[in-house]
């Protein structure tokens, strides 16, 4: 654990213009910010925020790290981003809370153990850390699952990262800001982009506007979860991109009980418990396309249910918060990646709810695609043009795990 | 409710025990009243300092007494505040973090209930009940509280009030009751505390009003935290409604008229009032009532500390010339302002304004057109106060800001003066407002040191979002009746169920269905049973309920068109009396689902569907009808239910067929394969159709649900000569295997079309249009490299791969390792006597006699790529 | 919960309806003759705006209709909701 | 052979559903009505057979209890024996439904409260009345309920009439 800094980033006044503006001061906005400057050398860059730094999903997700995704393409930019996770503390010498305390995947009928082991043999063919347990021993490593067959649907076993875990995620927005900030980033909070310039009608882009005026940039990212239609449809972009209220939860402050991170697709509960003591809980999408970051209530009471079902002592905990964030979905639940129709834009968006454990890989594959001008190895099946080659990542398609 | 002007009926006395000790209480008492009376001062200790804790309030903004209760109900941690006192209860201090127990036992069972009224009103203080009375028709006003009235002293307008909606028949009142949420188009959920069984009632209000108040709030000085320190209002409550004085020689610290209001009611309910501190606006006429009664004011002046061994002894004072002065004082109380309770109002994105006057945030513009929030929750009648917000002094690091957080001002100032700017980010820098209280006491200071440290007015910012719900609520509340194996989803069962758990078959959990996974004689395990059956099958006959696959009727004129365009093979030619396999695409050009059409009349086909894919069929087949084509004229229907459904499937199938007797000839000439017949079988209407899933000659016998489990029955009897055996899913799997007919959902995953099953042939290629055609042309649905389904044998035929086993080329050892496919399906096929299996693999057809490898743990088993099919691949069967 | 309100059987919980994104998406006249970029834009690519839009609902647990509902993505307000193939009413601002 | 005997799908809950007239205090009654004859028909001409037009109200056709179900479709409903119960109009689509759904009624006063555990209807005596139809939810069980006078009938498919027993009971408990 390092002490707090003695100073996080500065406010800046935004300049006239930028070798590189960045729409959004989120997680992934920041690392592509840090990144640029650290692996790039590409300091003239300005990131943009709406509101306050860290606020949007970064504030609002359920910090669980992993990589064991079952496409090569998944597993890549995810092992990546765990790997960063590793030595990102030492990295930007700022105390993240990072804890590989292991993420468990339980597994509840024939179906689901088939493309479990799907994936945990191609999760170990690509170097992904992978185990399978049988009931007993998913009692052993988190005893207090509920192994019982008098259930609805017993846990028959489940998949094991040792390897992931869950970091504190307000400290990781400002801690590549910090970082960012201290390689002479300028973080402009409370400006909101308002529209694009361009060289001409349909030339490239070459700045925002913004509540604070116009800033002027070579490159123009945009990473803006939960937002990225409305900015690229800002410059006639239009993308395959829906979105949708995720809830989650905090309980009440409870003395430890649960060890590691245990997230069940069939009855879809995904619980951690933070250092404080609270139980830090996921629900499920809501249905419907929305901005309003709060969801409905049915989706909450549905999670409690499943949540004492597996938990049995969870019965007398109690829910303390719930709120709702904003996701950006895919058709095939996978990220875009990389430059866009428009010469000058590029974007990084549509993470679903998988963006806060890719956030150090997804701005190190932005910072060298932004970089160099061209998707970078990891980005390349990210592109846009994806969709209309039908080359699709489908990992919920292909029964892959959520978050 | 004794209305004497005190909420506790002094006639009737409570047992209770907190920390192991024994206590009485009165009925109408808190915990917190009950402790106050009984003079336990130390409720608990701070969760990180340790320091004592006592009660500083009356309601739930409670962020000093926090509590477990163990008796007659179990809560891990509450505040003693927002515990009603019943006779037995167990209570002891927490330090704000609970225990929980070691499973669900005692956990607190609740009933959920839909409520449908005209106009809700969340909060039956004064503004509460007037709103109630001005409603009409249906109307329902719930309290946090186990009383109405509020906070404010019982008046007979309170009585009145009360007593004239009690009458109301269309009216009803609800205490214990807390509004955990007002959501969209008029949905509130109430959580009502009431024993044994609490109740959820999810409210559907043409109308919501709030009516939920406001708390008062602290100020900071040093060692605020004591006890003894208490907010004025919550003392005077104490007085009046408890009944209990919570000191005996108090100090007042206000910075608005209703701290001196607060200071007249102690003193006329016998506390003594040391001293008066009044940094408020001029408010005469108060001072001068306080002063006619002997109490002494000082105006300007105020708190600049505390003392004493764990509970306050003294208040250290300081005047406006810098003078310091300290007060003999077993109380303190204060009253900085006051906080509109507009969690509800802000949860459905109600906004707020800071009003200068008051020195707090107000509701401001309006909600949606269903909500209307009034009295001091509405910023009505609040007191004027000049903003008081913290004691200055050099060391502000025992000022305290949040008690459950054991944060500071100091901590407050550090944050900002680490950069922090915005009241969000110190929030999460200092943890304050993320207790159980979400701030209620906390937020609006943290705000005011934000706002000043940086400049700024006291409006700048506002306090930090508190969330649903209004106050914590247990899981188990939440989850109400959808618990355990029976209830948390429903269980599907077919009119045969209950023979199959007579014979002990285990089942396998298919969506919402159980199905038999297979029928274990004496002690045989799943391959001895799956062994016998599989082999019963092709040897002599089995059975298996086949109940689950989906049945939906499509009836109109336009019936055939509408199947061509839904399936890629063309139904519109089949003649009456004839089946057809069919495959279903996504508009994505994979593989969706599949099953069988008979066409029963010229415009009445029966498509079948897999288990688990009934619903998502029947939605598919009317989404596209009511939304792209509604021109044609035709109806889906599902009959899934209407019919019980026995597959039999062996060479003796017939046989067994024909002791059971039927009104039609079944011999192979007459009745062939992917044909139906409709008529009697054992004397009742069925309808048989000749269908296999193994390959064997098969007849599946559909009959109305009510005659499902006499029609088996009947079977079983007729088949008993040749050896008939029930089977499962698991043995119903091999058997299909066997044959490479591939399950949609295990072979495919959504990313397969009908090409790469080597399904080509159903695919028609006329320029007709069905769902998924034009997909199936773009760029990466052509590559010839793509994922094909092929075949398996492993090189050591006993040898089995794991479902899900991925394969590569060479095991080179060297991660990572490229792979080329999955095992999708693998078994011991009895038949063969040997391992099988199904897989995609990259370019698999191109394949066909290559070696792969799946590098396992411990071992890599090799296998060789052949067809997918591996037995009887001539179809020499299926006619018997 | 929002409160839908089905154009035949008036106003039901959420729970009872199916969601089906945007609305007035008609299928292609013939989609052999599109380019695989105006598939995918069919196919894939949809609006998502901020603010009143009309989306598709499916009333699974009542009459089994589909229909279109003008609803805010904002503040979820629903202002008016039709039958399929009809066009939005005036008083819904879609 | 001799004849198959027909099993109806709560035949052999009878006993729990029994009892639920215990745990209530007789405030709710519940019985299978067992082999109605049911018959789902679509049409776009409803008045050629009187069928009812207002959405969620049902009446009765030459004997059959003719249930709204939606703009062109309609649930007939007739006793057993009634030889003219099965008889359906001149429509685009008749499909015999009888062994596709298991029929409760329920009566007594506690009935609507009961429901409103499960259902998010208004069950309210001024907007519920005999007449009245819906298709809905009860608790996790896709319903139609219907009120006959003093009667709720509730339909629920034969697969889930388990749960639904199981969740009365638990729900009445």
């Amino acid at each position: 654990m390092t002490e707090p800094p003695d100073r996080y980033w500065r406010a800046a006044e935004p300049k006239a213009a930028y070798e590189v503006v960045i729409v959004g001061a989120g997680g992934h906005g920041l690392a592509t910010a840090y990144y640029l400057a650290k692996n790039h050398g590409i300091t003239d860059v300005c990131v943009v925020e709406k509101g306050w730094l860290g606020g949007g999903n970064m504030a609002r997700n359920t910090t669980v790290i992993r990589s064991n995704y079952l496409w090569d393409e998944s597993a890549a930019i995810y092992e990546h981003s765990l790997k960063l996770w590793e030595g990102l503390e030492e990295a930007l010498e700022f105390d993240m809370q990072f804890s590989q305390r292991g993420v468990l995947n339980l597994v509840h009928d024939l179906g689901d153990r088939r493309s479990s082991m799907r994936r945990v043999n191609a999760n170990r063919l690509n170097g992904v850390d992978a185990e399978w347990l049988d009931a007993p021993d998913v009692k052993d490593f988190c005893p207090i699952v509920n192994v019982s067959s008098d259930v609805r649907y017993p846990v028959i076993g489940g998949t094991l990262q040792r390897r992931g875990g869950i970091a504190r995620h307000d400290k990781v927005a400002w801690g590549f800001a910090t970082a960012a900030d201290r390689l002479g980033v300028d973080i402009v909070e409370h400006a909101e982009v308002t529209g694009f310039t361009r060289e001409m009608a349909d030339g490239p882009v070459n700045g925002v506007e913004t509540s604070l005026g116009t800033i002027r940039a070579k490159k123009v990212a945009l990473v803006a979860a939960g937002h990225s239609s409305v900015l690229a449809s800002m410059v006639g972009l239009r993308l395959p991109i829906q979105s949708h209220p995720l809830q989650a939860l905090v309980s009440a402050l409870y003395q430890p009980v649960l060890n590691t991170v245990v997230m069940s697709n069939a009855v879809h509960v995904y619980v951690s418990q933070a250092d404080k003591g609270e139980l830090v809980m996921g629900a499920g999408i809501d249905a419907y396309n929305s901005y309003a970051q709060r969801g409905s209530f049915h989706v909450i009471e549905h999670q409690m249910a499943a949540a004492v079902e597996l938990f049995p002592m969870f019965a007398h905990a109690q829910v303390l918060r719930t709120w709702g964030g904003i996701v950006d979905v895919c058709p095939d639940a996978s990220p875009i990646i990389g430059l866009t129709p428009i010469p000058g834009l590029f974007i990084n968006c549509g993470w679903g709810t998988g963006g806060f454990k890719a956030t150090p890989a997804s701005g190190w594959v932005f910072a060298e695609t932004l970089a160099a001008g061209e998707a970078s190895d990891l980005a390349k099946p990210y592109a846009l043009d994806r969709f209309t080659t039908g080359a699709l990542i489908d990992e919920h398609g292909a029964a892959a795990v959520a978050h | 409710m004794d209305v004497g002007g005190s909420g506790v009926d002094r006639d009737s006395s409570l047992g209770f025990t907190f920390d192991g000790t024994d206590y009485l209480g009165l009925a109408g008492d808190t915990l917190a009243s009950a402790l106050l009376a009984n003079g336990v001062d130390v409720v608990g200790a701070s969760p990180i300092l340790g320091r004592p804790r006592g009660v500083v309030s009356a309601g739930v903004e409670e962020a000093g007494a926090m509590v477990e209760v163990g008796a007659p109900w179990l809560d891990p941690i509450v505040p003693a505040t927002a515990v009603e006192l019943v006779d037995g209860l167990v209570a002891m201090g927490r330090p704000g973090v609970g225990v929980l127990p070691a499973d669900a036992t005692g956990a607190q069972a609740a009933d959920h209930r839909h409520l449908h009224v005209e106009t809700l009103v969340v909060g039956g203080g004064i503004a509460g009940l007037r709103a109630a009375r001005e409603a009409t028709g249906r109307v329902l006003v719930v309290d946090e509280r186990h009383h109405v009235g509020g906070i404010s002293p019982w008046s007979t307008e309170i009585e009145d009030l009360t007593a004239e909606l009690v009458t109301r028949d269309e009216t009803a009142l609800i205490t214990r009751a807390t509004a955990l949420g007002v959501y969209d188009d008029g949905y509130v959920v109430i959580y009502e505390r009431a024993q044994p069984v609490a109740r959820v009632h999810h409210v559907r209000a043409a109308r919501v009003v709030l009516a939920t108040g406001a708390h008062e709030r602290p100020i900071a000085f040093a060692d605020n935290d004591r006890p003894g320190v208490m907010l004025a209002s919550a003392a005077r409550t104490y007085v009046e409604w408890f009944g209990v004085r919570p000191g005996n020689r108090a100090v007042v610290f206000s910075n608005g008229r209703s701290g001196l209001e607060s200071a007249m009611a102690l003193h006329e309910a016998g506390v003594e009032i040391a001293v008066v501190l009044d940094v408020g606006p001029a408010s005469q006429p108060h001072r001068d009532r306080l002063r006619e009664a002997g109490v002494e004011v000082r105006e300007g002046w105020a708190v600049a500390g505390t003392e004493g061994e764990s509970r306050l002894s003294a208040v250290h004072v300081a005047g406006p010339g810098g003078e310091s002065e300290t007060f003999d004082a077993d109380l303190l109380l204060v009253a900085g302002g006051w906080n509109p309770a507009v969690q509800l109002w802000r949860g459905i994105n109600g906004g707020l304004r800071y009003d200068d006057a008051t020195a707090c945030f107000v509701p401001d513009g309006a909600g949606p057109p269903w909500l209307e929030i009034t009295g001091a929750a509405a910023g009505e009648g609040i007191d004027p106060v000049t903003p008081y917000w913290y004691a200055p002094a050099e060391d502000l690091s025992h000022h305290y800001v949040d008690l459950q957080r054991d944060s500071t001002v100091a901590d407050v100032l550090a944050a900002t003066d680490r950069r922090l700017r915005s009241t969000e980010h110190v929030k999460r820098e200092t943890y304050i407002g993320t207790a159980i209280d979400q701030g209620r006491t906390s937020g609006v200071l943290t705000a005011a040191i934000v706002n000043g440290a940086q400049g700024a007015g006291p409006g700048a910012q506002g306090p930090t979002n508190a969330r649903p719900p209004y106050t914590p609520v247990p899981f188990s509340v939440l989850a109400g009746l959808d618990r355990g194996p029976k209830l948390l989803d429903p269980i599907r069962t077919t009119p045969i169920h209950r023979w199959h758990q007579e014979r002990d078959a285990p089942f396998e959990n298919v969506g919402q269905w159980k199905r038999p996974w297979y029928f274990p004689l004496g002690n045989e395990d799943l391959p001895a049973a799956v062994h016998r059956e599989c082999l019963a099958v092709r040897n002599e006959v089995g059975v298996m309920d086949a109940s689950t696959l989906g049945k939906i009727e499509i009836v109109g004129p336009d019936a055939a068109r509408f199947l061509d365009r839904v399936y890629t093979d063309r139904m519109s030619t089949l003649s009456v009396g004839s089946i057809r396999y069919g495959l279903m695409l996504g508009l994505d050009g994979m593989v969706f689902d599949d099953g069988v059409v008979m066409r029963l009349a010229e415009n009445r086909f029966l498509a079948t569907t897999t288990t688990g894919g009934a619903a998502r069929v029947l939605d598919h087949m009317e989404e596209w009808l009511q939304t792209e084509w509604p021109d044609l004229r035709a109806h889906c229907t599902s009959v899934t239910e209407q019919w019980s459904t026995i597959a039999m499937n062996g060479p003796a199938s017939r046989r067994v067929l024909e002791a059971l007797g039927t009104s039609f000839p079944v011999d192979a000439p007459s009745f062939p394969f992917m044909t139906w017949r409709e008529g009697e079988v054992a004397g009742i209407a069925a309808r048989v159709a000749r269908v296999s899933f193994s390959g064997e000659l098969a007849y599946e016998i559909n009959v109305p649900g009510w005659y499902g489990v006499s029609t088996w029955e009947a079977l079983m009897d007729a088949g008993a000569a040749h050896g008939i055996t029930p089977y499962g899913t698991e043995s119903m799997h091999v058997l299909r295997a066997e044959k490479g007919f591939v399950i949609v959902g295990q072979d495919t995953d959504g990313t397969v079309t009908p090409h790469d099953l080597g399904m080509s042939w159903l695919v028609r290629k006329d320029d007709s249009d069905f769902i998924g055609k034009r997909s199936l042309r773009r760029s990466d649905t052509i590559r010839p490299d793509r994922k094909q389904l092929v075949g398996l044998l492993p090189v050591e035929p006993d040898q089995l791969l794991p479902e899900g086993a991925q394969l590569v080329e060479r095991d080179t050892g060297v991660i990572p390792m490229a792979m080329v496919g999955h095992v999708t399906s693998s078994y011991a096929s009895p038949i063969l006597g040997r391992t099988i299996a199904l897989a995609m693999v990259e370019s698999g057809r191109a394949r066909h006699g290559q070696m792969l490898h799946a590098p396992l743990l411990g071992a890599t088993i090799a296998a060789e790529v052949t067809a997918p099919i591996f037995y009887d691949a001539e179809g020499a069967r299926r006619d018997g | 919960m929002l409160l839908i309100p089905c154009p035949w059987c008036g106003p039901r919980d959420e729970t009872e309806f199916r969601y089906g994104g945007q609305a007035h998406l008609a299928y292609p006249a013939d989609p052999d003759a599109l380019t695989d970029a105006e598939w995918a834009d069919f196919l894939l690519m949809r609006d998502n705006p901020k603010g009143d839009w009309a989306e598709r609902w499916m009333h699974t647990a009542g009459c089994r209709r589909w229909f279109n509902v003008v609803r805010s993505t904002v503040d979820h307000r629903i202002s008016g909701s039709y039958p399929m193939g009809a066009q939005p009413p005036p008083e819904a601002g879609a | 052979m001799a004849d198959l005997r027909m099993q109806s799908p709560v035949a052999d809950r009878a006993a729990d559903v029994a009892k639920i007239a215990e745990l209530t205090g007789g405030a709710v009654q519940i019985a299978e009505v067992a082999f109605l004859q049911q018959i789902d028909v679509r049409t776009r001409t409803p008045e050629s057979f009187r069928l009812p037009t207002d959405p969620n109200t049902w009446h009765d056709v030459d004997g059959s209890d003719a249930l709204w179900l939606g703009p062109d479709e309609w649930l007939l409903v007739a006793d057993p024996a009634a030889d003219h119960g099965a008889t359906a109009p001149d429509a685009e689509s008749v499909v015999d439904v009888g062994a596709n759904r298991a029929v409760l009624d329920l009566i007594g006063p506690g009935v609507r409260d009961l429901l409103s555990k499960g259902c998010s209807l208004d069950l309210h005596a001024m907007r519920w009345r005999d007449g009245a139809c819906a298709q809905t939810m009860l608790a996790k069980a896709p319903v139609i309920l219907q009120q006959r006078e003093e009667v709720t009938r509730v339909f629920v498919r034969p697969s889930f009439a388990d749960y639904l027993v199981d969740w009365l009971l638990a729900a009445c408990g």
